[in-house]
């Protein structure tokens, strides 16, 4: 390994066995750990400045409210958006997309617009698309793909037209790694006139994100996906977009004045923002994004697309593995089969030499049906994995081969 | 401890399922379906009155999944509603960690490690559960 | 006093200094804080047993998931739920209140229904209720409050009728701290064939909750008010309505199968809750029940009623001070009007001899309007409050006089 | 520090407010409304051109906005826009805490003090904001 990076010792959840052996966690695509200094801050926000935002006058929930809209900033510029206010905190990025559909979608989508979302699409950015296309009458269409999980520019060309109203597109691919061309698609998608709904769920841990350079209208965020908590993620906006559109939810500090004969909204982001936001989480977010570039974004992507790329080497030499998904630059996740085992028992062997993976369509049924699985066994790495780990994971297939060539 | 769960019988009937594909006179069907990790089988029962005279089953899932299924096609040949209920009961409660007399298990009693994994027992009780709601769960004729 | 309590050490935050003062923090109905014990509790599941949960099949996902089901139990038991699976997880009270409003109200809302709800409701019990009333052509009615904040039972009985569909209730009113009849409303909305809406947000802290036996069909919790985590909360809703319900939001875990086709979606209370859910705030919500039982709910009312009781006869004996609202039993909340400043002004007045007190609308416009009055002070109590505190509220106050008697 | 905000010349104009109610010749109007506590003012001005020739306001709030609306009207009257808005920068910048040559505040400058108080400032600022968007809203004739 050229890359050398150690952070396990600000992991401590990695310090522990798993049925009797060391623990290998290679389930971050699922959700990555915490370092210490994220919890410490959520921690220190809780024993020190804890109080209810944007309402109050005593100092307390000043000292909140002003932490809280540094957080916003500081999302604002890891995604290089122009304006805080086009960061709406969420509770994820299911949340996120919901939010872009049922706002957006519901204001705009008429009978007979299409949705067009990559075939390899999470159900979350698809499922929102189904509920309110069935309110509109629009129709929701899968971008084809190829074998090897890549978009098919030259079909998705195609099928442009204008009743294109919506573009869908993974940025990183949770099953498979594969990254997608995000900036060539929203031309294709910008020249129709149609928006573009990005899910970055995977990408902000693992590849450069630029929401003004890849022309994208909308792009959906999880903090737990990149070192942050769980319950809060955040989705940018275009403000011309946001501005226009009626709010996703009601309730406290999104409106400007209530009364029984009429409401008024508030301006963004307070007009998506109903309610008491997950404050805690928010700082833990924008902890983890000052976390995540003070190691080093390329540091941390060159050091585990080596591991992953030292895994896909491995498993390419062992008969009965096949991977799946390919391109370049791929992401540090490594899905695959197996001839004789499904990857349910994968997952269960792996286990029990403390290996954690995840196994399953991982939320993709219709990426599973195109190429014909049941669903894949997948490794997925973060910066604190290792290359003893990799060896680890090799020993734990071999066990595998071995139990089910018994019979 | 995982040598108990993937058994020698276990894997054999995971590979080689019994009673596997349609069953042309079947009168009752239902289907098992585990959306956490997609197993999915569809057990297909020929009744006797209240005894069940054929059984097969078609589907696809993980080796813990297809064996339990397999070997409870095997075992339920012949029985009644009653046997086969009383005998899941038992079944279900060995293999989440309850108290149980084995004896009535016979063979099944193979898928008893499982009760060590817990995210697994869905697996081993998917196809038993079909069953039961195939009891239920009579083909309707096409007029 | 009669009662005593001292959890104070438990609490880190309330030991420190604000304007060379020490805090006095009389805004837990904004939100509480929080013991130690909950800390603690979210911090070592981030340490020791984080994972997403549901999908993975390894033992750190199995941990994560177990205890997730189980905090979900600790919820029902506390509520008086029949079922865990009855308890919806959602991000706090307001979305509570937006999934039924856009599920059930979306689902069942005809034009020309009527729903019901009463004057003093927060923003977060209004505002759903108009954006789906709005779509389906339904109408939404106040119910008549009095001048000391106590719905109009007599009005209310003649204002149902076959056109009413939902009947909004706030249990405890975070204004003023009045509690409304929830079981009479209940009764009456019932002769109707109407839903019952409960807003629960003040009441898990301070009033006795039981679904079962208020006759609700649905009642809305935030983590935060209880001493809780903010991010997270829960919805009760009967069974038989939950499952007729369409999807408030979709995305991965709520589904039975995905295809582009078609898409089944999966039982309760998944069907609710797509996405990674907030599990350390969700260990932490049911930590803080549990914090607050084993202290003694009973004996944390009777302590903190004392306390308000306390307030309200200091202020009853200032000149140019009137309390806002009155019933029995009230709940530990103490709203109040000064005739010579205004309520922005006591508040920034407090916060410079340490005391922290909301002030404003409360997100209560419609009651305020109601009420002639653009606002209020108000100063709410926890368990962690002492009667000492109240002594130096009422010399803060005695200084806001001061300043503005000076002209 | 509390008596450099709540100082006497800020409660007088907080209590008695000067310029207070409707302007019958007001050319130009709007209105600042503050979401969190509920301020709200509408500024009515009479224009002559680029001057102020008469300005009045109406509506309610805390002691720092009604002060500093009722000190601002007195201070613009028979100024020119241009001037105006000068002034509000440098207040603007004092009230918040920047640099500032405090020499053309005059009287306004009772409120400086505001800028210890982060969550007071849109108070001191908001019918400031009204003026501001009152030269751009003439009223428009009815027909
Ligand atoms: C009565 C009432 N209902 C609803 C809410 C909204 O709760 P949350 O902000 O936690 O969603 C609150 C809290 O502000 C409240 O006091
Ligand atoms: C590609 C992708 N999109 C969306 C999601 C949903 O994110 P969350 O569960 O945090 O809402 C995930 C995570 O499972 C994902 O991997």
């Amino acid at each position: 390994m050229g890359s050398k990076i150690d952070v396990r010792a600000e992991f401590p959840i990695l310090n522990q066995s798993i049925n009797g052996k060391p623990l290998v966690y290679l389930d971050s695509a699922a959700s990555t750990q915490r370092p210490n200094t994220v919890l410490a801050a959520m921690d220190r926000f809780s024993k020190t400045s804890n109080a209810n935002v944007h309402r109050g006058v005593h100092t307390l929930s000043q000292r909140a409210t002003d932490e809280f809209e540094a957080a916003r900033v500081t999302v604002q510029k890891f995604v290089g958006a122009d304006d805080p206010a086009e960061i709406i905190w969420t509770k994820g990025c299911t949340e996120s997309l919901n939010l872009v559909a049922a706002s957006w979608g519901g204001a705009n989508l008429q009978s007979g617009d299409e949705i067009l979302l990559t075939n390899m699409e999470h159900h979350a950015n698809i499922v929102p698309w189904q509920l309110i296309a069935e309110k509109a009458g629009a129709v929701v269409r899968p971008i084809p793909i190829s074998d090897d999980c890549v978009v098919d520019l030259q079909a998705f060309r195609k099928m442009v037209n204008n009743r294109t109203k919506v573009v869908g597109i993974k940025h990183v691919c949770n099953a498979t790694g594969v990254v997608n061309p995000v900036c060539e698609m929203a031309e294709i998608a910008k020249s129709v006139g149609a928006i573009v709904v990005a899910d970055g769920a995977q990408a902000l841990a693992h590849v450069p994100v630029n929401v003004k350079e890849f022309g994208v209208d909308f792009y959906a965020m999880s903090s737990h996906k990149v070192y942050g908590p769980m319950g809060v993620g955040a989705l940018y906006g275009r403000r011309e977009l946001l501005e226009a559109m009626p709010p996703f939810m009601g309730g406290g500090d999104m409106i400007r004045s209530v009364s029984f004969g009429k409401t008024t909204f508030n301006e963004i982001p307070n007009k998506f923002e109903p309610g008491t936001p997950n404050v805690s989480g928010v700082i833990g977010f924008a902890a983890a994004l000052d976390w995540y570039q003070s190691v080093g974004k390329e540091e941390i992507w060159a050091y585990e697309n080596e591991l992953a790329q030292a895994l896909r080497n491995a498993l390419d030499q062992m008969p009965g593995v096949r991977t799946i998904g390919k391109c370049e630059n791929q992401a540090p996740v490594v899905s695959f089969v197996m001839d004789d085992a499904h990857p349910h028992d994968v997952g269960t062997i792996l286990d029990s030499h403390g290996v954690a993976i995840r196994t399953g369509h991982h939320c993709c049924m219709p990426l599973m049906e195109r190429l014909g699985i049941p669903g894949t066994s997948r490794a997925s790495f973060a910066v604190y994995n290792t290359n003893q780990e990799i060896n680890v994971l090799i020993e734990a297939l071999k066990n595998v081969v071995d139990i089910f060539s018994k019979c | 401890m995982l040598s108990e769960l993937y058994q020698e019988v276990i894997l054999d009937h995971g590979k080689k399922p019994r009673n596997f594909g349609e069953l042309a006179s079947a009168t009752h069907q239902a289907e098992g379906y585990n959306t956490l990790c997609g197993d999915r089988v569809i057990v297909q029962v020929e009744m006797d009155g209240e005894t069940v005279r054929n059984i097969q089953f078609v589907g696809a899932g993980c080796a813990i999944c297809m064996a339990s299924t397999s070997m409870m096609t095997s075992f339920v040949k012949g029985k009644s509603i009653n046997e086969i209920e009383c005998v899941f009961e038992v079944f279900h409660s060995a293999v989440t960690g309850g108290e149980a007399d084995m004896e009535p298990l016979g063979d099944l009693e193979a898928l008893v490690g499982v009760k060590q994994y817990p995210n697994r027992i869905k697996c081993a009780t998917l196809g038993w559960h079909a069953l039961s709601s195939a009891f239920k769960s009579p083909i309707l004729e096409e007029k």
